[in-house]
């Protein structure tokens, strides 16, 4: 029994000691030493991996945060500041703010407004509808409607309005990421500033065609008249190639523009509706998000529920 | 002009279609089913219906309810199944058994990858081989049931069977053969004793010759069975009869091929797109390694039969096939 | 023919994957990518079967002279621990660029219940092949344990194969990612039983 | 996190057997009957508490390099001390689990919590992280057990309820992957856990 | 974490690690020698119980030479008379081997038996160790019944689909009943007569056909 | 990426006139595994890999890249430094056991035989070392 | 042995039902519409300003690069406007509107109808005329062809192959050509094949067309008997399939190479042209005519036997026109496919205008021609049976879908020629090659990308 123990003991201590210094020897030859950090920082990142802030995944973009010397030029869109205050407070580092972005769509181009001229037969998607053709309206500028936007949203911000054909974006959901903007091959999405309160105003066309063209295309087309961007106080709107295009960085969210536009392209969000007291209404925008419609045809008793 | 229809080329399709496919491959099967209902009567005619009933019945609730997708059973291939699965049956087996097999070919092995088209493996033999493993008792069963037409074969045990319990007891070749009255005629018209589906030789034949003719399916993967079950039992048994005639123990390579489920699964399961390679090169390795897996089982497995088993286990090593052994592509050495 | 039994049953009829259930975590974690599981399996292999030499020897020179059989579990697995990073310190150190080269190709080898469970079968489980129960001696261990990696190896290449193309499929949902991996193991597995008896 | 929590969120967040798919091997070995799955459980739980509790302790203790052996040795000096248990106690349970016991050396689920909580947490909170999980374990295992021996020989726990056999591909190997696919499924849809 | 990774610090730590789960072992281990062989000897104790009449004390652990090997089996006595042997036999079942203990009384006939331990199919083999089956073997005089399963001609009814589990519980049996032949005439026993068969004996072709 | 190559993240931690250091993670086989970040055993080491400087790629230091190596040369690095000695293992052990009277020592004799051919291939380690070449590419 | 190419093909039922239809000329209508983008690559810069006075075979376009052509002005008129205007797919090109007036030719064309049989002898003088004369491939790609026709010096032609399969069903301008204008294309074929130094020429027919076989043979015999520079002409009856008249399936069924992947036929020594090109190599050399009109079929089940027709149009015609003209659009056709139902492309525009390029239009109904909904793909290896390049369309399918693009170029999606057996075949109606084409391009983009000299 004795015998037994001692040589337990023994050989089981033997044996560890062998391991420990073949461990040792391990240790010395490969440096193992990843910044403990990375995995910190790993754990506040919202974890999408949608490749958003440029980097090949979260972990990735956390392993830079931990490297660069400051964040200025590290932002995960998914998380946005609430995100990165928390890696700044990991890192013990200062962020600055960044102004929430969201998608938007700039085409108005719905089933109503721009009549269909044909009907599309293929695949359904808008890579290969665009590759193939202008598209099943008189419009070659407009959405086509597939929804190759909406299959790139990982976050499930986007959906298929059925009604209007066109996608929507849940300003709630959306993060910013830039998916949809790649995905779509006619251009149509644009980052833009969410605005304070989630207000902005934008052009809803991206037709290039000589208005008269646009117009019969599309009811709510551009038509290029500029009468938006003599009416701007800011200098905030140009027209080019036959559409006008609103600068977030100008614009003052003064929405005189929105009155002149002829055909009512220029698109608002967010305001309250014209002639009601004003009133913050947040709540309205989760509901039912007013990207893509013009406020003025937005019911206006819905809005007062809401409030 | 009503309306404007504008799509990528092609602008005109041959006239083919998954359901007219399948529905061929059933039509295929009809003397086969026509000969079991004549042999075994009424329980041929209810392991069919509920096999075929089940599998369609499952793939409708499944479609229907889970994946909340197009229903797909108008396309036929559950029917193709549930066809294929009675066949594979003892003909005395219970419904219930049918009924689990049929939930496991299309619940588990169909649509749980995806449903047509997305499974790895061979739904009805994999369900065969599923309540082979589970109800040994009522899968090996060969009692006979009552037919529309009689047939006098005394024995209900599978020819197979049979042989590979003889050997078992020590009995040559040449006594169990003398004990059963054995003869190639009788295979080839009435192979009474196994699979609801194995009687007839020549209705399996039959619908072969259709498949072909429709140009459903090509014949390499078959023929390359045929011809490697013949050449490989063809090796032992010449051996055997050269240097060992009096004890032989290895059958001839055209009883390996008549009996038991070889003709049906080579004609009909081991032809399944699905689960057969793509290109003529890998079909042919597929068809050979089936042959030579269903021999294996045969001479020195435990089970009597092995064409099940041989497929399941090549229908998974199909991936890699397809991936050693492409078309030959335009241009590329 | 003894050999051959041994390694038609440990390949086929008993394969350590699908019928004994050991080493599912690299079979379900590494067999993605075909190229991974081939390269892995050879090194799967030659850790197996050098581990069950030693420990092994270690079994009958060692534990069974002391009389402490029952210090197994603890000595095999250190034995194996440090037998493994020894490999990769060799390796490292024989030639950089072919360390290099394995670095790339394979993830690291770890041990897991494969190798433990093969080096404790071969010395606490009696065998049959070729006749009467009996302990296996070291040339049959080894090829025993050889034998079991080829399995493992041979569950996984096929299984990194069939992955592969589920990978390109549409399956439902729920199912994705290790559901479906069980469910094509559970069908192999079955598959696998058709070789039952073959020894 | 309360000690309630810490044991709770083994039994469904942070399940083992559906949601973390740690430990396959005993989880699919073991699992012919609800008895066996429960036993293979427990002596799991028994490790697993033992080992998370002296590794929390001795965690500041070691340096960084022998970690993972150190942890090695102190789980499989009590995984042989499981052993000489049950040998003593249970032998039949011990015969009918045979190999997988010694093999809760290698499961991941004992390593994988000592690597991730026992060493930077109090051994209080340790055990009870060792209990939640091998609850959750403990859990899993006899529920796929039970799956099994219900469908595989038509009894629960032992006591049976059909005449003959049940599907006897459930005891079988095939039984066990594809049990445990389901069971996986199920727990997935039922808690919304992915 | 605190400790820094040097290479005394690592022997040291991992060494002391060593030196305590050792002896912890070790201690166990002697705590529990006991019980383990009590346990372990309980199981033979039962199965003989179970294998053969009531005796008294414990059965004498005896051993006979054969072949060249030595074969343990146990004698039980009731008045200081032996009634019967307990007998461990083993033979090549489905997936390996199928060991009984054999309770044979004084007169051959077979007693009961119960299976020691085998690793058959669940399901399928290990009904094996069910009374429908091994219920067969109560009470069984070899004389008068023919040791074989009944395909292969005997009088045993095999377990469904697991004739070769059945033959192989046969086998050990008529093992058995060849030791025991060894132990009352004191001669040298045949061992290889049960496994390796006069021709006539169906169980031994199986057991042939497996290697 | 061509067929037969493999790649590998890594990032440049060095970078002279003739060679660029590339660190790459290699994780252990449990790491591919779903539940990494709940299991610490799933190991990391970080290799280091020396590739020869492309004078021609204006490359830092930080740089995530590709290492790339020819999948034929990966294949071949498995099989020289695992399949090899594992063939010479079997065959020694099967050869000797009948041939030797106690099988410890045909053991040794083979654990022997595989150090000798790790040996062997130490010295040819400068041939092994112009088998596998390794580049690097951009990522994406 | 009638010879065809050695990979895959389908065949499609030939509806060649306007083959009896003589070409007839089409009237010209008040104003056409001229496109800047009638060729591959680079688009033509319009060197007219509104305004202008056009005569008819004006140059009012140069070449914008390299691959490019002159574009030439079929009409007489007075310059509308220079801008976009929508082509065929309803995408903005650039196009010159000219308000047509009464044909008065340009200086140095020959009008007449004589046949010059003779050669001439300057090489630079044939490829300029080429040139100058914007002549484009006339089988569908429109491939500048003095490019075509000037390999780089490392790279030897060795046979010249006239493509005159029109595989395609339906179409059957090349067969009314080869009927009506045999010799010409005969002596376009022996231009080419001087400007090459080719001393074999293969005349390619598929065996569906014995009239055109017989003419084209005759044609041969008889130039090769009355002049010189005939010899080595060949005609070559192939066996029906498509798609027989894709170049690499043409130079495989002719002289059994194939040329490898990215590679370009000239890599085998073989340089094809179809036999409407080689029409307008004659009319631009012999009579210095630029490329300013083509035939084109109007045809389709939905229409009735009398209206089925060959056109000789003027190149610019608005596409509404030539429908109206013929007839109208039937009102059971649903899709008017420019060229043929296997690769042409659907209109959705047709106030377009006919292109140099442009062969037919196809009206087809709605039973023909509506995709099927998408099933699952069964495996079947129809596609993989069809294609004629060797690939999977299968896999290429579910690799593009998973967006697996180094799996994609591993899988030579890049050697896809578009032809559409694929889809033709496959019984689950999955759109194969709609989705395999967009894939295609990203590959080959990224292909590109990656063999583009390093900064
Ligand atoms: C997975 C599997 C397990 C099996 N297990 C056993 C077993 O434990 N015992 C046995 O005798 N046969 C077993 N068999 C063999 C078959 O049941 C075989 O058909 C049978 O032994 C011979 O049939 P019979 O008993 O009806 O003559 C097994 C077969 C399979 C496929
Ligand atoms: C960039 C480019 C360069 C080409 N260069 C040549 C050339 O040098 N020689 C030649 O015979 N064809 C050349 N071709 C023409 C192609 O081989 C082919 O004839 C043309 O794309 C039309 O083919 P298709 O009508 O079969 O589509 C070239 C094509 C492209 C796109
Ligand atoms: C699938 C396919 C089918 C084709 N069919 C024809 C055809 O029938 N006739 C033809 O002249 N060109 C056909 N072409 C175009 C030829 O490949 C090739 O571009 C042409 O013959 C070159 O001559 P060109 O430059 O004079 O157009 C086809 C191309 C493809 C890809
Ligand atoms: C030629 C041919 C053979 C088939 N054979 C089988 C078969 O053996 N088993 C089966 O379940 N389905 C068979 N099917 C139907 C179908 O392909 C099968 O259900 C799919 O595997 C389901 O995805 C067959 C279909 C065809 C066209
Ligand atoms: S809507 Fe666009 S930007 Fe917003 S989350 Fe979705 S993909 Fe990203
Ligand atoms: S916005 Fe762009 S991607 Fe989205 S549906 Fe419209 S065209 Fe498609
Ligand atoms: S379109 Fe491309 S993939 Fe399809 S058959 Fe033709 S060449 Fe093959
Ligand atoms: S033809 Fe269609 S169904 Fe058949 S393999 Fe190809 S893609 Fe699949
Ligand atoms: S539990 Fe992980 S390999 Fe067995």
């Amino acid at each position: 029994m004795t015998t037994t123990i001692i040589w337990t003991i023994v050989a089981v201590t033997l044996m560890g000691l062998l391991l420990a210094v073949v461990l040792y020897l391990v240790a010395k030859r490969f440096k193992v030493e990843e910044d403990p950090r990375i995995d910190e920082v790993e754990k506040v990142m919202p974890g999408a991996n949608c490749g958003g802030c440029g980097f090949a995944g979260c972990r990735a973009f956390a392993q830079s945060c931990v490297e660069a010397p400051n964040l200025d030029n590290n932002f995960c869109p998914v998380g946005g500041n609430e995100v990165m205050k928390k890696v700044a407070a990991v890192l013990g580092m200062e962020v600055t703010e960044k102004a929430p972005m969201v998608a938007v769509v700039r085409c108005n181009g719905t089933c109503e407004n721009r009549p269909k001229t044909n009907e599309y037969g293929g695949y359904q998607s808008c890579k290969v509808k665009a590759a193939l053709y202008s598209g099943d309206t008189a419009c070659p500028f407009g959405c086509l409607g597939c929804g190759d936007c909406v299959a790139a949203c990982q976050f499930g911000a986007l959906s298929m309005d059925p009604v209007t054909g066109l996608p929507v974006v849940d300003e709630e959901k959306c993060t910013g990421c830039g998916a949809c903007v790649k995905a779509c091959p006619k251009n149509i999405i644009e980052l833009r500033n969410k605005g304070p309160k989630g207000r902005r105003v934008f052009v809803s066309c991206v037709n290039k065609d000589k208005g008269a063209v646009a117009r019969k295309a599309c009811k709510a087309a551009c038509i290029g008249c500029g009468k938006c961007e003599k009416e701007c106080p800011f200098g905030a709107i140009t027209v080019e190639n036959n559409v006008a295009y609103i600068d977030f960085n100008k614009c003052r969210l003064c929405r005189k523009c929105v009155v002149v536009c002829p055909t009512g392209a220029i698109h608002d969000v967010n305001f309250p509706a014209p002639a009601q007291k004003p009133a913050p209404k947040p709540a309205a925008s989760a509901e039912k998000p007013a990207t893509g419609k013009p406020v003025v045809e937005k019911p206006a008793a819905e809005n007062n529920e809401k409030n | 002009m009503n309306k404007v229809l504008v799509s990528p080329s092609p602008h005109i399709h041959a006239d083919v279609s998954t359901a007219r496919i399948m529905r061929d491959v059933v039509i295929a099967l009809l003397p086969s089913v026509v000969v079991s209902i004549l042999y075994y009567g009424w329980s041929s005619v209810m392991l069919l219906a509920v096999s075929v009933i089940t599998c369609i019945l499952v793939e409708y609730l499944i479609t229907r309810f889970l994946m909340k997708s197009q229903c797909t059973i108008s396309d036929w291939s559950a029917a193709v199944t549930g066809v294929l699965l009675a066949l594979n049956l003892p003909p005395a087996c219970p419904w219930w058994v049918a009924m689990i097999g049929a939930i496991f070919a299309i619940g588990v092995v169909k649509m749980t990858f995806g449903g047509l088209g997305q499974n790895l493996f061979n739904p009805a033999i994999a369900a065969r081989v599923f309540l082979l493993v589970s109800f040994p008792v009522a899968m090996t069963n060969w009692a006979r049931p009552a037919g529309f037409i009689n047939v006098d074969a005394t024995s209900g045990a599978t020819l197979l069977g049979t042989v590979k319990e003889g050997l078992a007891k020590g009995d040559s070749l040449s006594q169990i053969f003398a004990a059963n009255d054995f003869s190639y005629l009788q295979t080839l018209f009435i192979n009474i004793g196994g699979s609801a589906g194995e009687i007839s030789a020549i209705a399996i034949l039959i619908g072969f010759i259709y498949l072909l003719a429709r140009k459903v399916i090509r014949p390499h993967i078959t023929l390359s069975i045929w011809a490697t079950v013949i050449v490989f039992s063809g090796i032992f048994w010449l051996v055997d009869l050269l240097w060992m005639k009096d004890v032989m123990i290895y059958t001839d390579p055209l009883f390996n091929l008549l009996t038991g489920g070889l003709l049906l699964g080579s004609v009909f399961m081991a032809t399944d797109y699905v689960t057969s390679p793509m290109s003529t090169k890998g079909g042919i390795v597929f068809g050979v390694g089936i042959g030579l897996l269903t021999m294996l089982i045969r001479y020195f497995g435990s089970y009597p039969e092995g064409v099940s088993f041989a497929i399941l286990i090549m229908n998974s090593v199909v991936p890699l096939i397809n991936k050693a052994f492409k078309q030959k592509k335009y241009g590329r050495a | 023919m003894e050999y051959l039994i041994i390694i038609i049953s440990a390949i086929f009829v008993n394969n350590i994957l699908l019928a004994q259930f050991l080493g599912c975590c690299p079979f379900l974690g590494v067999s993605n990518k075909l190229s991974t599981a081939v390269g892995m399996s050879g090194a799967v292999c030659f850790v197996i079967t050098l581990s069950t030499l030693v420990t092994y020897l270690l079994q009958y020179y060692v534990l069974v002279p002391l009389h402490i059989e029952f210090m197994q579990t603890i000595t095999f697995i250190l034995v194996i621990a440090a037998l493994v990073q020894m490999v990769e310190i060799i390796l490292k150190k024989i030639s950089p660029s072919l360390y290099q080269a394995l670095g790339i190709f394979l993830p690291l080898i770890t041990t897991n219940c494969a190798v433990l469970g093969i080096a404790l079968i071969v010395v606490t489980k009696e065998f049959t092949f070729g006749g009467d129960p009996h302990m296996l001696n070291l040339a049959e261990s080894v090829v025993y344990a050889f034998a079991s990696s080829l399995g493992f190896g041979l569950a996984m290449i096929l299984f990194a194969g069939l992955r592969e193309q589920i990978a390109l499929n549409k399956v439902p949902k729920p199912f994705r990612g290790i559901p479906i991996a069980l469910v094509t193991a559970s069908i192999l597995a079955m598959a696998f039983m058709g070789f039952s008896g073959m020894v | 996190m309360g000690k309630f929590k810490l044991i709770t969120k083994g039994l469904v967040k942070e399940n083992p057997t559906f949601v973390l798919l740690l430990g396959m091997c005993p989880t699919l070995a073991t699992t012919t009957s609800a008895m066996n799955g429960m036993g293979m459980g427990l002596a799991t739980m028994f490790v697993l508490v033992l080992s998370n509790m002296v590794i929390s302790a001795t965690a500041p203790y070691i340096p960084d390099k022998v970690r993972i052996p150190s942890y090695i040795v102190i789980i499989a000096a009590f995984v042989t001390i499981l052993q000489f248990i049950m040998q003593a106690y249970t032998p039949a349970m011990y015969e009918t689990l045979g190999l997988f016991i010694p093999l809760i050396v290698v499961n991941c689920i004992v390593l994988g919590r000592a690597e991730a909580f026992a060493n930077k947490n109090s051994v209080i909170d340790s055990a009870c992280d060792g209990i939640g999980i091998g609850l959750g374990f403990t859990m899993s295992l006899t529920i796929l057990g039970l799956v099994r021996e219900i469908l595989g020989s038509g009894s629960a726990f032992g006591f049976k309820f059909i005449e003959g056999d049940g599907i006897i591909a459930f005891v079988l190997a095939p039984g066990a992957f594809l049990a445990l696919a389901y069971l996986i499924v199920i727990f997935r849809k039922i808690t919304k856990i992915e | 974490m605190a400790i820094q990774s040097s290479l005394k610090n690592m022997v040291l730590s991992l060494g002391v690690i060593c030196l305590v789960s050792s002896g912890l072992l070790a201690g166990v281990y002697a705590l529990t020698k006991a019980p383990i062989e009590a346990a372990a000897e309980a199981k033979t104790n039962n199965a003989i119980r179970q294998v053969l009449p009531e005796f008294d004390g414990a059965p004498e652990l005896k051993t006979i030479e054969a072949d060249g090997r030595t074969i343990s089996y146990y004698a039980a006595s009731k008045g200081g008379e032996v009634i019967g042997y307990a007998v461990t036999a083993s033979a090549s079942g489905f997936s390996g081997p199928v060991s009984l203990m054999v309770g044979i009384t004084a007169d051959g006939i077979v007693y009961n038996t119960s299976v020691l331990s085998q690793s058959e199919t669940p399901g399928l083999g290990a009904k094996c160790t069910e009374p429908a089956f091994a219920d067969q073997f109560k009470n069984l005089n070899p004389a008068a019944t023919k040791l074989a399963v009944k395909k292969d001609g005997g009088d045993i009814d095999a377990i469904t689909a697991s004739t070769i589990t059945s033959r192989a519980y046969v086998a050990a049996v008529n093992n058995a009943l060849a030791i025991y032949e060894t132990i009352v005439s004191g001669g040298v026993p045949d061992i290889s007569a049960g496994t390796e068969a006069p021709a006539e004996d169906p169980a031994a072709q199986t057991a042939e056909e497996n290697k | 990426m061509a067929k037969d190559e493999i790649s590998h993240i890594g990032k440049i931690v060095e970078i002279t006139p003739e060679m660029t250091t590339v660190e790459i993670i290699s994780s252990s086989a449990c790491s591919a595994c779903h539940a990494k970040g709940v299991c610490g055993v799933s190991e990391e080491q970080v290799k280091l890999i020396g590739v020869p400087t492309d004078p021609y790629t204006l490359r830092n230091v930080g740089d995530e890249v590709l290492v790339v190596l020819r999948r034929s040369m990966g294949l071949k690095a498995v099989w020289i430094s695992y399949v090899i000695p594992l063939l010479i293992l079997m065959i020694l052990i099967l050869s000797l056991s009948p041939v030797i009277g106690h099988e410890a020592y045909a053991g040794l004799i083979a654990i022997g035989a595989v150090a000798l051919y790790y040996l062997v291939i130490y010295l040819l380690r400068g041939r092994l070392s112009k088998d596998f070449v390794f580049y690097i590419k951009n990522k994406e | 042995m009638k010879k065809t190419f050695s990979i895959g093909g389908v065949h499609p039922h030939d509806s060649k039902i306007a083959a009896g239809s003589k070409i007839e000329t089409l009237p010209l209508p008040k104003t056409v519409f001229i496109s800047m983008n009638q060729h591959l690559g680079a688009p033509a810069k319009p060197t007219v300003a509104p305004g202008d006075r056009v005569k008819t075979g004006q140059v009012i376009g140069e070449p914008g690069g390299f691959i490019s052509a002159y574009v030439h002005s079929s009409v007489t008129g007075t310059v509308k406007s220079v801008g976009p205007y929508k082509d065929l797919a309803g995408n903005n090109a650039v196009h010159v509107e000219i308000a047509v007036e009464p044909d008065e030719w340009m200086d140095g064309i020959d009008t007449s109808d004589t046949l010059v049989k003779e050669i001439p002898e300057d090489r630079q003088f044939i490829v300029d005329r080429i040139k100058n004369n914007g002549v484009v491939g006339l089988g569908g790609a429109t491939f500048p062809t003095h490019v075509k026709l000037c390999p780089p010096p490392e790279k030897k032609a060795e046979c010249l192959i006239l493509n005159g399969a029109e595989c395609e069903p339906y179409l059957t301008s090349d067969y009314r050509i080869m009927l009506e204008q045999s010799e010409k294309i005969v002596i376009g074929a022996a231009i080419m094949k001087k400007v090459l130094g080719v001393s074999r020429a293969v005349i390619g027919i598929e065996e569906n067309k014995p009239e055109a076989i017989v003419r084209m043979s005759a044609a041969v015999a008889s130039l090769q008997s009355s002049a010189k520079g005939y010899d080595g002409i060949e005609v070559m009856v192939l066996k029906k399939k498509y798609p027989q008249g894709g170049e690499k399936q043409l130079i495989d069924a002719v002289m059994h190479r194939q040329v490898k992947s990215m590679g370009l036929p000239i890599d085998v020594g073989a340089v094809v042209q179809n036999v409407g090109t080689s029409l307008a190599v004659y009319d631009a050399v012999q009579k210095n005519m630029p490329l300013i009109t083509n035939v084109l079929t109007v045809t389709g089940n939905c229409l009735p036997a009398g209206r089925q027709k060959n056109y000789l149009f003027r190149i610019g015609i608005p596409l509404s026109f030539i429908a109206e003209y013929a007839g109208g659009i039937p009102s059971e056709a649903v899709k008017v496919v420019s060229g043929g139902p296997m690769m042409g492309k659907a209109i959705s525009n047709m106030e377009a205008t006919t292109l140099k390029g442009s062969s037919s239009l196809l009206y087809l109904t709605e039973e023909q021609t509506a995709r099927k909904p998408e099933s699952n793909c069964i495996r079947c290896g129809k596609c993989v049976e069809a294609c004629p390049m060797g690939l999977e369309p299968y896999l290429l399918n579910k690799l593009a879908r998973n967006n697996m693009m180094d799996e994609l170029e591993q899988n030579a999606i890049q050697d896809c020629i578009e032809c559409g057996c694929c889809l033709y075949s496959c019984p689950a109606n999955i759109p194969l090659l709609d989705v395999i084409r967009v894939a295609k391009g990203e590959v080959i983009r990224a292909m590109r990308a990656r063999t583009a000299p390093k900064k």
